[in-house]
């Protein structure tokens, strides 16, 4: 009674912008500059973000800097009425899917009305207790297949994540039921200050989808084709029927862990630059370029647009009015209970 | 009607329900071909398939965290905890998301989940299978406590529950499982949540109980002219009805099987020294199980309150 | 002497205890080289090495529950936990294991554990960052719940937490953390736990606070005759001192962080309604968190009790 | 960056009785009738058990009935100092170890006294909450390497309690240390009424080591001398620096979940009769038979031995005087509390 597998591995288009044609998805030329310009709108709010918080006028924030083709790579295989369970970094998550830019704003300012997802968008206010997430994405995988809808759910969630029980509790459910479900595990090297081999002495992350009984893929998270191609199937497969798939997208954290944080305490800027060339953008950007369909002009342009949306998205959440403090006894339950209703007298 | 132990009427509550409303599911561990350690969901597989009674591996944290996902997505489940003993680990899949989801998402997403789960000594097991920490989860925000005392209002509070829009966490005492039976209606009918009832009226001293110490409270109450009230709900709390009560009498006794301190007698008790102090003849007395860890069966008599126990404090509060 | 702030001043607990004894050791998350999210442990790793201050795994429920090991086999494990927000998975543990492991064994095994994490609302974090659940484990029993108020009673208390042979949960407030400094010895010294310190004297009306609020309620004890307790340890409960005051003044305002219901304000009034009754003079009052959900940052103000809430209850009780 | 393993397994003494001499490990002749008798013993015990249940003299009782070989083989591999961690099945693990036999009776009849382990022996009571003792046994390693102990710790656990949060947590946080601690997955192929199949989709439970960077083995678990060959080596390893190791015995369930379960609901009598053959008592007498180390004369006498030991704990543990009710505050805190205190006057 014996098994032996082997763990899967995924690179299609290198640091120099070259693509592997036998691997690549067929993607229009369209669908790439989308690509594109995705990965720098999402830039352009995390660099508004950061300094936004540095300016008092949101609170602390996670950047997603470097994780830009994990993110919008495996965000673009889903179709908007699939349920998204992202952990607290997925910006460009919720941008790729088309969530407005000016309530996650109004989140990180401290907001709860910007973590309520617009009609015909399912997607999980950002969560923060790690790994949480993972078995509400395995639920909502199981009322879709009890339904019979179609729809697939996929959880984000970091290398740290997959320490949690609940990592665990999470993906054998979701073997022993066969459930159409994604999980995109974000190996950005770093859980705040523990660096991934003290997070597990597993060789790779994808492969503990083996112990689950299904297959896990580690891609080069910062090709996002790579990324993107093993999404689609991990998608296709979820949908026909075939059960759940582990991606691990191997990328790079290039920033403090959050606005609270001070990495240079523990990696080295030696470290921190030899990730550096390997930037997604970078390479989708000479891929781009071989292929005529970028220039110096387009990028501009693209910045300007990206730019431009941000700005306003920062005017909007500004703009809003404040909460009402009853707020916070309107949502705890359907109806306030009587001693909610004679304590939102005090306001 | 027909004259049903309670967990006979909870079956048929659970019955009922997923006749009437196809998006309630059972999950849990061994609820299906075993119908639950103590068949609560017998014959539920037979009936519903196997797609709506799921055996789910042995992870309490991922059942509550998929039952959460679940819910946010439409359907109602109903996740059965083996025993109140083995609900820790889901503290934080309840008290994290199925409490908050509804208030995270300002309403987006809801959380119609029940969680029904044994407590309470009674059955003279192993470690951990007589909690009756219900305290913990009255003081979580966002969802309710509710703790039926007997085979009636198990069925009508439990069918409440699982209609009910936000989360609720179902207590169900083990003493009271076979050893009481009574008449229960056989269709759908429901016990409003929130609502405590006056078992017994009286005008000397109120008597408050819940759950698996209600009989004992009778039981002492006799007499004494006391009133008896049946929590049913713990949270959200019916201060009105304890109020009520608490005026006429001026006296309290108070009874829970968890320890003491924090217990939610605590709250019932702060409560009527915030709220009906000016009524009160005699300081407010709590019996409760002793403040330290549940012993096993051996020494569990001395350690749960005794009908004599109550009695002594009701002598005491009677003296005032 | 020095002037610390409570970050430092438990920062020389560690430090002083880790060098008396060779038993004490820090685990938790990034309590290495980052020292802490909040810089606690900041210093240890060089001056103690990776032996000793051990960087885990993302895993609340595996560092509780290897500290319980470690604690049984003989050491003094110090575990951090990032925020109370994330102690929930880490329950089961605490609850099933570190408080009962002496009694399940009569004593063979003990878990001479202490559980740091920071707690309360102040830093204007997102969701839960700013948990306040102290009333849980105070309902837990075998282990007890320490809450220190400065930098000087939180080195005091640390080191006896360290030095007392059970579990000890202990609470840090955020808001405490950079907020005040004041003259901390820098040798060892021990505050005893289980006693709370009247911070000042008064003899109209008792206020009870303790870590993030007992400042608070200083504010709002200006220009009433109250005497003010600080309560240090929750549990055990330092019921004397109490009761004692309350003998003296007849009226209590309770303040606390938590929602109100089941929180550890309902043990404080119950205790006082069922041993304290006969002297007091009005209702006893409780300030609390609301009995909702937290809010985000944007309504966390609403939420905490202000001086201003205190002062109407103050008002209040006075009526009387 | 691909890997690839092979799970491991080890069977060495078959049905017939017949093993496999190139794996054999050396045991003396004396050694295999120790073994042989704590098997009968611990039958012995388990037999009895069942009846007093039966009679109201002890509370639910959990019968390892089938499972000796694992428990017996594996424990036979420790030091008496070692530290082991059982779940609550493991009555031949404590046999084994030295644990007094009337202790025993008196834990299962309710009275926690029977469950404080004697000097000498670092045997943990047993635990109810399936898996939460597993970052115990991790814990204790830690320690144990932290004070540059020899000490060993081992866990026990079932099929079931590898679908726990804390099983996960508490192997990758062993892989991560390299900690010298030996997990000993006994999968009986049921947890109450859950078949192993609906457990996890896994493969094998062992290969689950993998995904925390250390070897799992999958041993016939009812071939004793596979499971103390394979455990020898784990401990061996695990004394020696080289970390831990994840065994799983294939073994089998043959009595009741516990006295509370009736398994005639859930699974055939088919299958039941199917492992009567694979006995781990029968296939050793057939080796021993063979060796002419047994006759039926040797096994009236182990028998009679066992009964009389048995007997005799069961007299003791029912001459003891009840627990006074104030043990109940005596050992919740090294000193009672005030509280405590007033309320052991209760009594
Ligand atoms: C349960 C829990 N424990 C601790 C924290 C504090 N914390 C926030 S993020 C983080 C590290 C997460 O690492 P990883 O999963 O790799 O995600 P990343 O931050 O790298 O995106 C920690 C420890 C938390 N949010 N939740
Ligand atoms: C956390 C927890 N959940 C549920 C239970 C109830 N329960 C007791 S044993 C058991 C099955 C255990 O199966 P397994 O781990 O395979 O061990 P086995 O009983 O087969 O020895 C269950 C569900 C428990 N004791 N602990
Ligand atoms: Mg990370
Ligand atoms: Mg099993």
């Amino acid at each position: 009674m014996t098994a032996s597998f082997e763990v899967k591995s995924l690179s299609i288009l290198n640091e120099k912008g070259e693509a592997d044609e036998t691997l690549m998805p067929s993607l229009p030329d369209d669908d790439i500059k989308r690509i594109f310009e995705l990965m720098v709108l999402s830039r352009t709010f995390d660099e508004a973000a950061l300094s936004l918080q540095r300016e008092g006028r949101i609170g602390t924030y996670a950047s997603m800097l470097g994780q830009e083709a994990s993110q919008i790579g495996s965000a673009l295989a889903f179709e908007k009425s699939d349920w998204i369970f992202p952990s607290f970094r997925e910006m460009a998550v919720y941008i790729t899917m088309g969530y407005p830019m000016y309530m996650l704003l109004q989140y990180w300012s401290g907001d709860e009305r910007g973590a309520r997802a617009p009609a015909g968008l399912n997607i999980f206010p950002v969560c923060v207790p790690v790994g949480t997430q993972i078995p509400h994405a395995v639920g909502a995988s199981m009322a879709a297949k009890y339904k019979g809808d179609k729809a697939v759910a996929c959880c984000y969630f970091g290398d740290g994540g997959t320490s949690k029980g609940d990592f665990h509790e999470g993906l054998n459910m979701a073997g022993v039921f066969k459930l159409p479900v994604v999980f995109i595990c974000q190996n950005n090297q770093w859980a705040i200050s523990v660096p991934r081999r003290r997070q597990s002495a597993s060789k790779t992350l994808s492969q503990k989808a083996y112990s689950y009984g299904f297959e896990g893929i580690q891609v080069d998270g910062n090709d996002v084709f790579a990324v993107y191609k093993a999404t689609s199937e991990a998608v296709r497969k979820a949908r026909g029927g075939g059960g759940p798939t582990l991606i691990e997208c191997f990328t790079y954290r290039m920033s403090d862990h959050t606005t609270a944080d001070d990495s240079s305490k523990y990696r080295s800027n030696e470290e921190v630059e030899s990730w550096k060339p390997k930037d997604p953008l970078l390479r989708l950007k000479l891929f781009m370029e071989k292929k005529g369909l970028w220039n110096e002009q387009y990028q501009k342009g693209v910045e300007e647009k990206s730019k431009t949306a941000v700005e306003q998205a920062i005017r909007k959440a500004e703009s809003l009015s404040p909460p009402e403090p009853a707020d916070m006894f309107r949502y705890a339950l359907k109806s306030p209970t009587p001693r909610q209703a004679k304590e939102m007298e005090d306001f | 009607m027909a004259n049903l132990n309670m967990v006979q009427a909870i079956n048929s509550a659970l019955r009922e329900e997923m006749r009437r409303d196809g998006d309630v599911i059972v999950i849990g561990e061994d609820v299906g071909a075993d119908g639950g350690v103590f068949r609560a969901t017998e014959g539920l597989l037979h009936e519903f398939g196997a797609e709506r009674v799921m055996d789910t591996p042995l992870a309490e944290s991922g059942i509550a965290g998929a039952a959460v996902g679940m819910a946010a997505y439409g359907l109602k489940p109903v996740a059965e905890i083996q025993f109140m003993g083995f609900i820790y680990p889901a503290v934080d899949q309840i008290f994290s998301h199925a409490a908050r989801i509804r208030s995270r998402s300002r309403g987006r997403f809801t959380c119609p989940l029940v969680i029904r789960t044994p407590y309470g000594a009674g059955i003279k097991a192993p470690e951990l299978h007589s909690e009756s920490t219900e305290a913990m989860f009255c003081h979580m925000q966002g969802i309710k406590v509710v703790v039926p005392s007997g085979p009636y209002n198990a069925k009508g509070l439990l069918i409440s529950a699982i209609r009910d829009p936000d989360p609720v966490i179902f207590l169900e005492s083990t003493r009271l499982y076979r050893s009481v039976k009574e008449e229960v209606p056989e269709g759908e009918y429901e016990i409003p949540l929130g609502q405590a009832r006056i078992v017994r009226e009286g005008t000397e001293v109120t008597l408050i109980a819940w759950g698996g110490m209600l009989r004992k409270a009778i039981e002492a109450s006799e007499g004494f002219d006391a009133e008896v009230i049946d929590m049913m709900t713990l949270t959200p709390i019916d201060e009105e009805a304890i109020y009520r009560s608490v005026k006429k009498t001026g006296r309290v006794v108070i009874v829970h099987e968890a320890p003491k301190t924090c217990g939610f007698g605590a709250e019932l008790s702060a409560s009527i020294a915030e709220y009906a102090m000016l009524h009160l003849k005699s300081p407010i007395f709590r019996v409760t199980g002793y403040d330290t860890v549940m012993p096993l069966p051996k020494l569990e008599d001395y350690y749960v309150p005794s009908a004599d126990r109550i009695r002594r404090a009701i002598e005491e509060a009677m003296k005032y």
